[in-house]
């Protein structure tokens, strides 16, 4: 693709990318993209599934979506991508909640309501691990996010894996009892800003606008300040509760305020590990494609360097190139 | 031979009492439709207090079915408190946006039940070429074709709009070609005796004899609308009535939800009123006056 | 078996007034022919007498019950535009009558009382010459076979008051004259009381025991539909005796010569 | 104007024949009155001629040319049941001949020739006697009017060849009269070739110059519809004489005794 | 007078060649029919394999139209492989589930209109009672009081079927309702002269008169029908043609679902088809054989 000027990014609303429709309402978007020479647009998507159906299909040029979704989607599709900004991952955000049982173990014969083939599943599937049960013990129950809450309900539904908010949602009604959630397995659901990698090696411009805007409003996020209260605030709105609630929310999100934490944890060895367990998954689920001949058929780079499945058909690459950038405040 | 009117030599009474009438027949006075019209609107409501009284009891947070106080001070919010960030009131701001795309969507669809219909059912070789495609594409659940549709559109207002023509528009399609099909051939072989060409005949006699038909159809079509408006405003808008409900929903506020719903069936229900009017003042001759 | 009993009648629609002060008292079992100008409001009258639209003012009694503004089998009536069931075919249109008559849960009947009403059904379907066209539809039947069953189908009902519209209208002068008789044997076999309009001023001689002429007595040039139509003349016939010339041609003078249209276009020229 | 030329038309609904070997010319200006018992094939032959309906076989010729199996602006017919535009009054219906008849992209005439239409049809209006009548809908005109406003707007077609079902039929004796003098007037005036379809034959030999009888010659009491009528009677008449009562009587028991279904019928019984 | 037939003088000839229509009069052949009705469909394919190999030029592993081949080959994959968890063959049973929710859906819907159409439509204070009611709920999205609906019914089947049925009922009352008031008045006042009563009027009148318009409504329901089938299957459930295409939304699996699509567009054609049969069948009167 040859260098352009105007860019379309889009992400969906999570606790972990609200940032991002604060950027382009407050200005400091159109601030840093003016600083680079660029335009981009920044698009609300509320369907989480679609906006990256529409970034897998050309509509934009960068995305959010976690790690898992990232490789099997946009990466599985043949649309070589890169993760531009780690933001964070997941510390509690997701979770397994059973009705009126308080362990784990008690989940077996039982049916389960979430999104299928989700990270909700993924999380079931680590969850499953860790008390010695395998997905046949269990039955799932494809439900869509939209219904959890009202579906928890209804007497049915006695367990189910999901995100928040609807977790805080659920676990406040009587007899919830959340047992297991992403804390447990830290650092493996990571939320991400991705975009398409032909286009940011075209128009480096593009990385280091977007990384760049991103960290301003991360730190005034954290600055204390009423202006940061005030983003904070508003960041709530848009996502449908009130400061309160999505400071809850943020509490179970471990996210990556300075860019170092974000470098570090890109640069860390647990990376290609996750990795590893998420394509399994993914490829024991099908996810791949119907006929992926083996596991190993979509590649993955990391920072060192490394590679991880096919190395001739690399399709997403973890580079902290730019979030170095903005940790050295070069940007 | 006689010329002068006979009767009168034993002058009948008027019946003293209302007779009894078969089923059929019993026509009803304009209070006594009133009352019974309100009974099933009544009924839900009593029912609705009655569970809702029952289950805020059992658990005052609970979020399912709202007190009436409280659906009404959430509504009074959003109609008359402007948000924080953008200054409007978000009701009305919602309802502008959604009006104007439902109006766009079965606008669209109207046009096209009127020009393929009519050109479907009037003729035969429009008919050969387009009613077994029309017949399929009715049947494609448009919202399995959402990716490529929002991916060949955009995710624009023409996206949204394109999938509520899409949504109502075959139906219509048929219905109007179906009734088209059905105008009697004498009025057909008549305009033509008096030199009518295709042209004419569907400028003097087609299109006024569908007209009724077309607005029953586009108040058919009304509610499927909402429903395909709602479901395009639930993956890519920023407000809108059904991007509002859409929001709301994983927190489960029903104190919104319903409102907005009781809102959208209202402002449906004002817009059937006066389609039944326009057919009226369009249509005349298709709506006799009853004198029973 | 039923006499009807017209008093100070008034129709109107919206302003147009059709009809107004009617007076006439039929007794059970007369023939009544009725005659008048197109569109004066002949088959308004009998809409009235069917109960299928309400009078705006005055008294209808039949029988010894005022009016009951609905249709009931003790009236049976011939539409001006011929009107059968286009679902059923010209048997099963006959059929129907004993099914309605006989009600019960499923509106038909069966074994015995089905084979008797099948017989029934096709010595009626002989007797108006569509034995050939039992088994087509209406929509496959002329517009006299469409006639012919629509009568068919009222006289088997029997009622005790027959209301017929210009019902030999359509029927070839063959067949017309078939048709009278078999209403004139029916009629004579169970006394009903009858109404007829028709245009076929001989005809009305030939079948009633009395016609009566509907017309306007007053008129406003300026709004000719400001007044009805009243009966302007009650003739009492004698059915044995041939009709005479003069009288024939005195009524349909009548009929053509005070009609409402005409003087109104007449006035307006 | 124009001339008619039938050849061995034959026509068949499925199995059931209807006409069959029919032979006709009617030259130029004739005025042919068709008569024949009801359900012989008289209407189907009008929709054959006016290019509705597709012969099974022969040949049809209007003008010079074979017949085109549609309607055309040369051909106007009144149907047996009336059929006006019921979404137009009584004078739209009659404005839009001449909005038809324009054409253009509106499908209606403005300005001067909308003046002289509207003219034009008031006086149509009156000649029926509908001037009282000129804003009602179809819906609220009786029988007689309706059928009176499908002539006149036939009429102000000005076809040059006239086809009419029993146009007169619902009408009382007096407007009937006025019907046939209006009808005889323009006749006269623009020569059109007229075909009626009539019931009342003492009408036939008033109207026409010559007089047709449909009737089967052949006839299978156990399949009654596998033969079809024909025309088995052609009489040339004398339009400014009276007709003999001989001559109405002998017609009138052709169409009465020869009757399809009436034979049937005996047969059966 | 003479009793003999006239003409045969001179024999005019028959037409040389088909003369020229009007468009309205020009009727198509069988052949000519097919040829014109398969157009459409050629565009839409060839137009769908232009693009689809433009895109696979550029990006070989697009998901987002996939070449014939792979459609074809995952469409054999899930109907002739059994799944490895269930063991089922995944298509089949994915019809199988969802055509039984659909013909459930649309049965009660239909059984709904039938009751509740004919009684609105003939019996005045059934309409007092019941249209206004009726003519409201037609317009709440269905959709928007999901959460009710399954509280009050739960997860199962039954909320599912009820859901179609909510979706498509109130319409069919409407049309239905609609049609029987439209009924000639003639009609109803003869059958009361010939003895009938609300009842047998209903049995042998009104029934077989809208029976055609039954099915034909039945057939405009069954698009909607498609559609929350799809949307009730999205909710919560295990299989189902819905469910699979929900599923394999989630990553862009358009090789599976357009597949799908095409098969869940058949099964609607067929479905299609045997209702116009069914129609003929059962109301032969009501489409009379064109003899043009
Ligand atoms: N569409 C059709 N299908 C089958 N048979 C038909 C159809 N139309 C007419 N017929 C038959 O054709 C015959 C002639 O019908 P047609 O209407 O021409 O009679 P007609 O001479 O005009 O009778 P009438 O004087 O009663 O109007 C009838 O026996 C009728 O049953
Ligand atoms: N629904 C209506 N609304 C308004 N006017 C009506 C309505 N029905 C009938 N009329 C008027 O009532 C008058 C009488 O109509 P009616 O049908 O009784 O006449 P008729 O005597 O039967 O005539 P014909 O001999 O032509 O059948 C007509 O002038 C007609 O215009
Ligand atoms: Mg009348
Ligand atoms: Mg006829």
């Amino acid at each position: 693709a040859a260098p352009k000027k105007d860019f379309k990014i889009c992400w969906s609303i999570y606790v972990g990318w609200m940032p991002w429709g604060y950027l382009s309402d407050s200005g400091i978007m159109k601030k840093w993209a003016d600083k680079y020479g660029i335009n981009v647009e920044i698009t609300r998507i509320n369907d989480y599934v679609e906006s990256i159906n529409q970034y897998t299909a050309g509509g934009f040029d960068g995305c959010s979506m976690t790690n898992m979704d990232a490789l099997s989607i946009p990466a599985g599709g043949g649309v070589d991508t890169t993760a531009l900004i780690v933001g964070d991952f997941s510390n509690g955000n997701d979770a397994v909640i059973l009705k009126d049982k308080a362990a784990l173990k008690d989940i077996a014969g039982q049916k389960v309501n979430l999104v299928e083939l989700s990270v909700s599943h993924y999380l079931l599937a680590r969850a499953l691990d860790t008390v010695g049960l395998v997905e046949k013990d269990i039955a799932v129950v494809n439900t869509s996010d939209a219904d959890m809450v009202a579906a928890y309900g209804t007497s049915d539904v006695t367990s189910v894996v999901t995100w928040n908010p609807l977790v805080s949602e659920i676990v406040a009604m009587p007899g919830a009892h959340k047992v297991f959630d992403s804390a447990q397995i830290p650092g493996e659901i990571i939320d991400l800003m991705v975009v398409n990698t032909e286009t940011l090696k075209d128009n480096p411009a593009l990385g280091k606008a977007l990384v760049g805007a991103w960290y301003e409003a991360m730190a005034l996020m954290t600055s204390g300040t009423p202006e940061g209260k005030a983003a904070k605030e508003e960041m709530a709105k848009a996502s449908g509760t009130d400061l309160a609630g999505f400071d809850a929310q943020l509490a179970s999100t471990a996210m990556f305020f300075e860019p170092v934490k974000a470098v570090d944890f890109t640069n860390g060895a647990e990376l290609p590990k996750t990795m590893d367990l998420v394509r399994n998954f993914l490829f024991s689920h099908g996810i791949l494609g119907t006929n992926a001949p083996s596991v190993d058929v979509i590649g993955m780079s990391f920072a060192d360097g490394s590679t991880l499945g096919d190395a001739k058909n690399v399709k997403l690459r973890f580079d902290p190139a730019y979030m170095a950038l903005a940790a050295a405040g070069t940007l | 031979m006689n010329a002068v009117p006979e009767g009168g030599a034993e002058v009948p009474r008027a019946p003293r009492r209302r007779p009894r009438l078969r089923l059929i027949n019993a026509t009803v006075s304009r209070g006594g439709a009133l009352f019974l019209g309100a009974l099933p609107f009544a009924a839900v409501a009593v029912a609705y207090l009655f569970a809702s009284a029952q289950r805020l009891a059992v658990n005052p947070s609970d979020k399912l079915l709202p007190s009436p106080a409280q659906m009404w001070s959430a509504f009074l919010d959003l109609a008359t408190v402007p948000d924080k960030r953008s200054g409007d009131l978000i009701l009305w701001a919602d309802t502008f946006a959604s009006l104007v795309r439902l109006f766009a969507g079965v606008g669209v669809a109207t046009l096209a039940a009127l020009c393929l219909g009519v050109a479907i059912g009037f003729i035969p070789r429009v008919r050969a070429f387009l009613l077994p495609f029309v017949t399929v594409v009715c049947v494609i659940p448009p919202l399995a074709m959402l990716p490529i549709l929002f991916i060949a559109l955009g995710l624009g207002e023409t996206a949204k709009i394109t999938l509520i023509a899409l949504g109502v528009a075959p139906v219509m399609v048929r219905d109007i070609a179906n009734r088209v099909m059905e105008l009697p051939p004498e009025l057909v072989a008549k305009a033509q005796t008096l030199g009518a060409n295709s042209w004419t005949m569907v400028l003097r006699l087609v299109l006024p004899q569908v007209t009724p038909r077309l607005i029953t159809c586009v108040r058919l079509a009304l509610g499927p609308a909402w429903l395909f408006l709602i479901a395009a405003e639930a993956i890519a808008s920023t407000e809108g009535l059904g991007y509002r409900i859409f929001l709301v929903r994983r927190y489960l506020s029903m104190d919104v939800i319903l409102p907005y719903v009781a809102w959208i069936t209202l402002l449906a229900v004002i817009t059937d009123w006066l389609l039944v009017r326009l057919s009226h003042v369009i249509s005349p001759w298709a709506h006799p006056v009853q004198d029973k | 078996m039923s006499r009807i009993v017209v008093h100070g009648l008034e129709k109107s629609y919206g302003d147009a007034r059709v009809l107004e002060r009617v007076n006439v008292t039929a007794e059970a079992g007369e023939f009544l022919s009725l005659v008048g100008a197109s569109g004066c409001g002949k088959s308004t009258f009998l809409r009235i007498l069917l109960g299928q639209e309400q009078q705006s003012g005055g008294v209808v009694v039949v029988g010894d019950q005022p009016i009951v503004p609905q249709p009931t089998p003790q009236r049976g009536i011939v539409f001006q535009r011929y009107s059968v069931f286009p679902h059923l075919t010209a048997l099963q249109n006959l059929l129907l009558v004993e099914d309605f008559r006989s009600g019960g849960p499923f509106g038909r009947v069966f074994g015995v009382k089905r084979r008797n009403a099948r017989q029934e059904a096709d010595t009626m379907l002989e007797r108006v010459g569509l034995a050939h066209a039992r088994d087509l539809y209406p929509a496959s039947l002329s517009g006299g076979m469409q006639q012919r069953l629509a009568i068919a189908q009222t006289l088997l009902g029997r009622p005790q008051i027959l209301l017929l519209d210009e019902p030999f209208g359509a029927l070839d002068p063959g067949i017309r004259v078939e048709m009278h008789e078999l209403l004139t044997e029916l009629w004579s076999e169970h006394g009903m009381t009858v109404v007829m309009v028709t245009h076929d001023i001989s005809e009305a001689f030939k079948l009633g025991t009395r016609l009566l002429v509907f017309d306007k007595v007053r008129h406003d040039p300026q709004f000719p539909s400001a007044y009805g139509a009243t009966i302007t003349y009650d003739l009492k016939l004698d059915r044995k005796s041939r009709a005479s010339a003069r009288d024939v041609a005195k009524v349909a003078a009548m009929v053509g010569t005070t009609r409402l249209d005409s003087a109104n276009a007449t006035a307006a020229s």
